[in-house]
């Protein structure tokens, strides 16, 4: 099987699946395994297409031409590999997590939930794979309208007003933005395609810096503030779609695209000459610093683990923006650790709050002994996020940390020493309260168990990945080499 | 001759007609009444329109168009009346008193109801 | 019988409409309609697929050499707007049939399609005459039968709609009329090719710039260009729902092809611009259009209503196109003709589908259809996506190229307001997604089934198109870039 | 004995004239355009006299609401009809000369069943706008 | 004399046009009765029929259209055709409009827009 | 000398649509614009003279039988409010009804 | 039938002379298709009598007409007077008589000629009463509206 039929496959796995889902209804347990054999595939034809990208190969693919000159094409380059391994593992994960998690809070409508899962993950597919800002955009939207089911999943009021909030900012920005900026790229290079080095070459700083804001805040799931509003909004979710969210699929996309903007589109010789980024740094370093206090008055635990996200995702903004090799590397690194540390925070907190009935970290009090293994994988989470040994995400904060000396801004390496002890205090609460607290007024202690077990499995999977990230970073780093070159 | 006698006489059936015309216009806006009015419409009927056809006429030159000013001053005389009498009966269907002398002081228009 | 084309082009339809009227029988009557808009569609695409191969087609009525008798004349431009008025036809006749048993009448509805095929025949003579008179003879054609068509609703507001709709549109059409009328007395001339060539010579007389007031004034009432759209909304909120999805689809699409015909292909691109200073006083209107009609789209809660609005604020994109006076702009306006035909005839016939089970179209009454009707909401959602600008939908496409001619002009504000609009869509789309699919249905037990495969049929085809062209736009677009650049090269 | 004799003969003695002289407005039309029209206004003009002196019911019962009608549809027929005849015999649509040997011949017959369609149309839509309005009271005083 | 006349028609045919066209719309606006608003419409649409009038005498067309032979001089029939079809559209309109006008009193009971738009309004509330 | 007559015409014409316009009654309205009408097929016959096209002549006998027809119906409007009602005391010998 | 041919002679005589085409065969079929059509017309509404085709009345109206024509002359002037004079010296007045004539048609013709001469309009007819308005009391009490009751009723010929 050549490489190209692999990138059509990566479409067609998931959305295959979805179909499979969809017949498979009334049938839950076959429904499921369709989902699990899907993303199975889905992980293998990624890796498969990992394999030919680290030899070297570009394989591309054009689906369709709308316009003529800027087609519907897919290509495979490593940082859209790297993107796309992390969410095809993930989405196994994930639906091995929300089978537990479903049926043990009793979900409506799981077959819809599964079927706009996989479409999601076929859209994210989309985005990683997009040949040029065109694809990138249009995969980017779809991804909007499939998730958006899974938003409003509950079909509550307040379900409703998160949608508006969630649909409402992500459109808005992309179309106010984003699209601009696509259309004045066109404009001035007269094509949309990724190459390595940019293709926006002899502009002057000013117009690159606008262009380069139109981006950023164009794209509305980077949750760069002020644009924000729309993540913690979404927390009305079940936890499996905070999980596609926040680690899976979304708010990875958005950082992403800003960095595969930043490299292919840019390039990052051409910020770093005209410096046309510098400001924008100051805007991510702001909203890493924000997101972070925000998080720390947060009392909801959702609540919290999403502020914290808005926070770490201008960690990758801040890399793609300091526009040099070490800056690139932990950014696109720090797509991968921080999606498998956050995913275990939440896999964690919908572990407490279907085996617990709590959401609130102060109720969360002596937990920890009727549920070790949940509580101690959030703590390994935590140190991913915060960014500490023995956990992956000590490696991408620390190529950030060369990457703003690199730049010679030793404010921002301040900025991550900050915000990484935020995020310590923020995150430690839980664990420790869970640990090392009595557990004060809760009314049927006995009634508490562990997760499900599939939950379970899924939990310490992530938990697992976040630990061996640290020991063998290897695969990311080398593919994010590629990216920057020699 | 008889062209410098026809040119003649049409001006003079012309000239008259027009007068007539002019007086009965005159009539519809001095007439203090409705009816009384009528009479000074049947003259531009009549005279003011029969005189100007009968001299153009005399102008034509061709019978064909003497054929149709005759159609047209037929028609006319044949219409002129039954519309004045439909007017008249319709005008006092509706209550609408005609002026007499004994009446003058009430004003010139009758006081009469100014819609049907 | 092919070389006859241009004509028969108008006179099937117009000959079919009175047997409709004579046969008082509806089924038959609607046969007819099916029939003749199918062919016409048969004959435009025929038409089309001549011109695109070989050049514009002219043909003399009447056996007279152009300038003394009437010329029909077929060039890139109006062969696609004679494809888009004859596709959108052969989606709404068949789509009528249970539409309009619903909504009419049952002893109007031969009278139904003889005016739905005269309207048709109207503005398929509009786009295809070489004639200036005969412009205005068929504009009158289409007017009068499309007043017919909205008086015919259910409500007795349709009444009233059509009776405004008429009054404002008789002035529109004597403005146009006038400015005809002038242009004869200046060139002695009706024939358009002719008028071409011999305005320039004239072209600084205060006669033709009053002709040109006169005929800008005119298609402006026509094509419901702000703030002359009064007559819009209550004609398109209060017509029988297949009425609305084919005169929102095509008659202001055929009044911005005679704007576009008079002002670039008889004035000339240089007297209008430079001159006439048209793209001043369009790009204000449109900008104002675009903006403040889709604020007032936003708050309604009638959705035929609605999306009448949002028709007032788009035929402003077709118009802010044209004020760019560039190729790229130009593009825009053709392809948004056609993108908006598509979208607004899909989605209106979707109302269509709802007013047919549910009997009403508010908003609220559209509660929780998403469950009981959900291909017919599905249909909603494509074609709302479609109007938003959502890419892979020919929406898509018209945004692109009016973005792409900001730009070009560099008029930054202009660009902003089309995407900042774009989001307004998509605000009052979504009102009526999440009415949709937010809210409980209603009615508890009472039943409301899916709509019937008749209409749901054509209202996916017509979706389908949407998606077909958002895709595979390169047809569209070559064929909206020569027709702009023959339009803006006519005679500059 | 009747109110009405003045208007009633009138009509009497004017409808059959009126009649002939729209049917002579229409046969000459090719001489001056437009005849069809005024020859179907005209036409209308003296069944509308029959109705305004004899009453509505009995011009209706000479000339049914149904007629007039199919009267309107049918001219729009004739009036195209004469333009596909001509597509038929080969030649442009209403490129009358084929009608007869006689080019000019062909183009009398052409314009004057042109001109009957118009006659007919505007003689039956004229009678049938007067028939929606006669017959219906005027209710505001 | 006939010189004179001549002026003052084609000299103040423009006016007459512009002078019809605000008489009919002053009652096209100024009027709440449906039937007086068409009565102002039509007066409007007449304005057309004396501007191709007076171009009638300026291009001075008159009848036939018997196309001899396509050498012959051609004489123009078309002002009298434009008039025609002017005229010919406005009763046309005139009529779908008092057809409307009929169909509205029959559903409102009045003609008077203020009546309905009072009827529309006290419904709505 | 046709000038003349025109113009006198058109005097009489505007003195008449002064009465026309003053009323007071809507007979005296009726009357006027009959009269007027009648004025205007002489001047249209005039002006057929004037302009040497006297085809303008079939014009104006149409014109005659319009306004003719046209006030009688207004005034059967005006009288009965209804113009297809049957005049009262209407005899039962002379039209179709007549069986 | 003989009225039916008598008012399709008449029409006809009327195509003639309105057409002039004497020459075209073509125009003379028409034309009387169209005079057919007329009287089928009037036979269909049941208005042709004797009231609607009045031969019978040509020869005395030669005698008539005239004399009406100078009626009408004398009238204008004395209304034209009345009009011109600075003091509009009005006298109007509205009086009521009975007429000889038999017949509808005569009673047409002499309410028609009444009305035609200026100063005196028919106002109503219910039989034989008759109502006129006068401009002028003079108008109607002198001979001369006897006069036209009195030619009226011969015009009308012996019997119906
Ligand atoms: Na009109
Ligand atoms: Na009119």
């Amino acid at each position: 099987m050549n490489v190209q039929t692999l990138l059509v496959l990566s479409l067609l796995v998931p959305a295959a699946g979805a179909v499979f889902i969809v017949v498979l209804r009334n049938r839950p347990n076959l429904r499921e395994a369709a989902s699990l054999v899907a993303a199975g595939v889905l992980f293998g034809v990624v890796f498969r297409i990992h394999a030919a990208v680290t030899q070297g190969a570009r394989p591309s693919v054009e689906l369709a031409e709308p316009f003529p000159g800027i087609p519907v094409a897919l290509e495979a380059e490593p940082l859209g590999v790297l993107f796309a391994l992390v969410a095809s593992f993930l989405w196994f994960v994930t639906t091995l997590y929300s089978i537990g998690y479903m049926r043990g809070h009793e979900e409506k409508n799981q077959t819809r939930f599964y079927v706009f899962f996989a479409y999601a993950i076929a859209s994210v597919m989309g985005v990683a794979f997009s040949a040029n800002l065109f694809t990138l955009f249009l995969f980017y939207e779809i991804l909007s309208l499939t998730t958006f089911p899974l938003v409003t999943h509950a079909g509550t009021e307040a379900a409703k007003r998160a949608g508006r909030v969630y649909l409402g900012i992500l459109f808005s920005t992309s179309i106010v933005f984003q699209l601009l900026a696509i259309v004045w790229t066109y404009r001035i290079a007269g094509t949309l395609d990724f190459q390595p080095g940019g293709i926006l070459t002899g502009l002057s700083g000013g117009m690159l810096t606008v262009l380069l804001a139109l981006f950023v805040f164009g794209i509305g799931k980077a949750a760069v503030m002020p644009f924000h509003r729309w993540l913690p909004a979404a927390m009305v979710a079940p936890t499996p779609v905070s999980a596609l969210l926040h680690a899976v699929a979304v708010v990875k996309a958005g950082v992403f695209a800003i960095l595969k903007i930043a490299v292919y589109v840019f390039g990052i010789e051409v910020i770093t000459e005209t410096g046309a980024s510098l400001w924008l740094m100051w805007v991510a370093a702001a909203t890493i610093i924000l997101g972070s206090l925000v998080a720390f008055t947060k009392d909801n635990l959702k609540a919290r683990l999403a502020y914290s996200t808005i926070s770490q995702l201008s960690y990758v903004v801040l890399g793609a923006m300091l526009a040099n090799r070490w800056g690139i590397i932990g950014g696109g690194m720090h797509i991968a650790m921080h999606a498998f540390g956050k995913i275990t925070l939440f896999f964690c907190a919908g572990a407490i709050m279907v085996a617990a009935h709590e959401t609130e970290v102060s109720r969360l009090k002596g937990l920890g002994r009727t549920m070790p293994v949940t509580f101690c994988a959030f703590f390994i989470g935590t140190l991913s996020i915060v960014g500490l040994p023995p956990a992956g995400g000590s490696w991408s904060k620390w190529f950030l940390g060369l990457g703003s000396l690199e730049a010679g801004q030793v404010g921002l390496v301040a900025v991550l020493m900050l915000s990484s002890l935020l995020s310590l205090a923020y995150l430690m609460e839980i664990p420790l309260k869970g640990f090392f607290f009595k557990a004060g007024g809760r009314g049927d202690p006995e009634g508490i168990r562990e997760a499900p077990p599939f939950s379970l499995a899924a939990i310490v999977t992530t938990a697992a990945a976040c630990l061996f990230l640290f020991v063998y970073p290897e695969p990311f780093f080398r593919l994010m080499s590629m990216v920057v070159g020699p | 001759m008889t062209g410098a006698v026809m040119d003649v006489l049409a001006w003079v059936l012309l000239l008259a007609g027009a007068f007539f015309t002019l007086t009965g216009a005159l009539g519809m806006l001095r007439l203090p009444d409705v009816f009384t009015r009528m009479h000074a419409g049947s003259m531009t009927d009549t005279m003011g329109a029969g005189l100007i056809l009968v001299g153009l006429c005399f102008r034509a030159g061709d019978p064909l168009i003497v054929v149709r000013l005759g159609l047209i001053l037929l028609l006319l005389c044949f219409t002129s009346p039954i519309s004045s009498y439909a007017l008249a009966k319709a005008a006092l269907h509706v209550g609408i008193r005609p002026y007499t002398r004994d009446r003058a002081g009430e004003g010139s228009e009758g006081g009469q109801p100014s819609r049907p | 019988m092919a070389e006859h084309f241009p004509i028969l082009q108008v006179v099937v339809p117009l000959l079919l409409a009175p047997f409709c009227f004579l046969v008082r029988h509806g089924k038959v009557a609607w046969t007819l309609a099916v029939f003749g808009s199918l062919s016409a569609l048969f004959i435009s695409l025929n038409l089309l697929a001549t011109v695109l191969a070989s050049g514009p087609l002219s043909y003399a009525v009447g056996g007279w050499p152009p300038p003394f008798g009437i010329e029909y004349r077929i060039d890139a431009v109006n062969a696609w707007v004679l494809v888009l008025v004859s596709t959108v036809a052969a989606m709404v006749a068949p789509y009528a049939q249970a539409s309009v048993e619903r909504e009419v009448e049952a002893r109007r509805i031969p009278l139904f399609y003889a005016a739905f095929l005269l309207c048709l025949a109207g503005l398929l003579g509009i786009a295809a005459t070489g004639d200036v008179f005969n412009v205005f003879v068929f504009l009158e054609i289409s007017s009068l039968s499309a007043y017919a068509l909205i008086s015919l609703g259910q409500d007795r507001r349709a009444l009233t709609a059509a009776f405004r709709y008429l009054v404002m549109g008789s002035i529109g059409a004597t403005f146009i009329v006038i400015g005809i009328g002038l242009l004869y007395a200046m060139t002695g001339t009706l024939n358009m090719a002719d008028l071409a060539e011999r305005i320039p010579e004239i072209a600084d007389t205060r006669t033709v710039k009053v002709a040109y007031g006169f005929l800008a004034v005119g298609f402006f009432l026509k094509l419901a260009l702000f703030p002359l759209h009064l007559w819009l909304p209550n004609a398109y909120t209060f017509a029988p729902s297949a009425v609305t999805a084919f005169l929102a689809a095509t008659a202001t699409k055929v009044a911005v092809y005679m704007l576009l015909r008079f002002s670039l292909t008889l004035f000339g691109a240089a007297f209008s611009f430079d001159v006439m200073r048209l793209d001043r006083i369009l790009l204000l209107l449109a900008v104002v259009a675009i903006f403040s009609m889709s604020l007032v789209a936003i708050f309604q809660v009638n959705v035929k209503r609605l999306l009448a609005y949002s028709s007032v604020a788009q035929i402003g994109y077709m118009i802010l196109g044209l004020s760019f006076a560039s190729v790229t702009g130009l593009t825009a306006t053709l392809l948004h003709l056609f993108n908006h035909a598509l979208m607004k005839g899909a989605l209106f016939m979707v109302l269509g589908c709802v007013a047919y089970r549910i009997g009403s179209v508010h908003i609220d009454a559209m509660a929780g259809l998403g469950k009981r009707m959900p291909l017919t909401m599905a249909a909603f959602v494509a074609g709302g996506l479609s109007l938003v600008g959502v890419p892979l939908t020919v929406g898509f496409i018209s945004k692109w190229y009016l973005i792409l001619g900001a730009l070009e002009k560099g008029w930054w504000p202009v660009a902003g307001i089309v995407l900042v609009t774009s989001v307004m869509a998509l605000v009052y789309v979504w009102r009526v997604v999440e009415s949709a699919y937010f809210r409980e249905f209603p009615r508890g037990d009472e039943k409301v089934a899916e709509a019937p495969f008749v209409l749901l049929a054509p209202t996916w085809a017509l979706i389908f198109l949407n998606v077909y062209f958002g895709i595979n736009a390169g047809r569209t677009i070559g064929a909206a870039e020569s027709a702009a650049r023959m339009l803006m090269e006519a005679v500059s | 004995m009747r109110e009405e004799v003045i208007l009633r003969v009138g009509a009497k003695v004017l409808t059959p004239f009126i009649v002939t002289f729209a049917l002579y407005v229409h046969f000459h039309g090719d001489y001056s355009p437009g005849g069809g029209f005024q020859a179907g206004v005209i036409l209308a003009a003296a069944f509308v006299l029959l109705a305004l002196v004899y009453g509505l019911d009995a011009v209706q019962r000479v000339l049914p609401p149904w007629f007039v009608q199919t009267c309107a549809a049918l001219g729009v027929l004739i009036f195209a009809g004469v333009g596909v005849v001509t597509l038929a015999l080969g030649v442009n649509y209403l490129e009358y000369g084929i009608l007869s040997h006689d080019p000019k011949h062909g183009q009398h017959y052409g314009i004057l069943g042109v001109e009957a369609g118009v006659l007919v149309t505007v003689f039956g839509v004229m009678v049938t706008i007067f028939y929606l309005f006669a017959g219906r009271k005027r209710s505001d005083p | 004399m006939n010189l004179l006349v001549d002026q003052v028609v084609s000299s103040y045919n423009y006016w007459i046009v512009i002078f019809l066209m605000m008489v009919g719309f002053y009652i096209l606006i100024s009027r709440g009765n449906l039937i007086k608003k068409l009565v102002g419409l039509s007066i409007f649409q007449t304005s057309v029929f004396m501007l191709y009038i007076s171009m009638g005498r300026i291009t001075g067309g008159t009848a036939p259209i018997l196309l001899d032979d396509p050498g012959a001089v051609y004489s123009n029939p078309l002002p009298h055709v434009l008039i025609l079809t002017a005229i010919v559209v406005g009763i046309a309109t005139t009529s779908v409009g008092l057809a409307l006008v009929v169909r509205i009193k029959e559903a409102y009971g009045t003609v008077e827009e203020d009546e309905i738009h009072r009827i529309e309004t006290e419904k709505g509330h | 000398m046709f000038t003349v007559v025109a113009v006198a015409l058109l005097v009489a014409m505007a003195l008449v649509m002064c009465r026309a316009l003053l009323g007071p009654t809507a007979y005296d309205r009726v009357l006027a614009l009959n009269n007027i009408g009648t004025m205007t097929v002489v001047l249209i016959a005039v002006l057929g003279f004037l302009s040497g096209r006297p085809d303008f002549l079939d014009l104006a006998l149409v014109y005659t039988l319009i306004n003719f027809i046209g006030t009688i119906a207004v005034l059967k409007y005006f009288e009965y409010g209804d113009l297809g009602a049957e005049a009262p005391g209407e005899g039962s010998t002379d039209a179709a009804d007549a069986e | 039938m003989s009225r039916i041919l008598g008012l399709w002679v008449i029409l006809f005589i009327g195509w003639l002379l309105l057409s002039g085409h004497w020459e075209s065969r073509l125009l003379l079929i028409f034309g009387a298709g169209t005079c057919t059509l007329a009287v089928y017309v009037a036979v269909r509404m049941r208005t042709l009598d004797a009231e609607s085709v009045p031969f019978h009345l040509a020869g005395r109206a030669l005698a008539y007409i005239p004399w009406l024509l100078w009626q009408i002359l004398r009238s204008n002037v004395r209304v034209a007077r009345m009009i011109l004079s600075p003091r509009l010296s009005l006298d109007p007045a509205v009086v009521q008589f009975r007429s000889s004539q038999k017949t509808d048609l005569g009673r047409f013709i002499y309410a028609n000629s009444i009305t035609l001469t200026p100063g005196t309009v028919t106002t109503g007819i219910n039989g034989d009463d008759f109502e006129v308005h006068a401009i002028a009391r003079s108008e109607v009490d002198g001979s001369e509206e006897n006069e036209m009751n009195r030619r009226v009723t011969v015009l009308e010929g012996p019997s119906s």
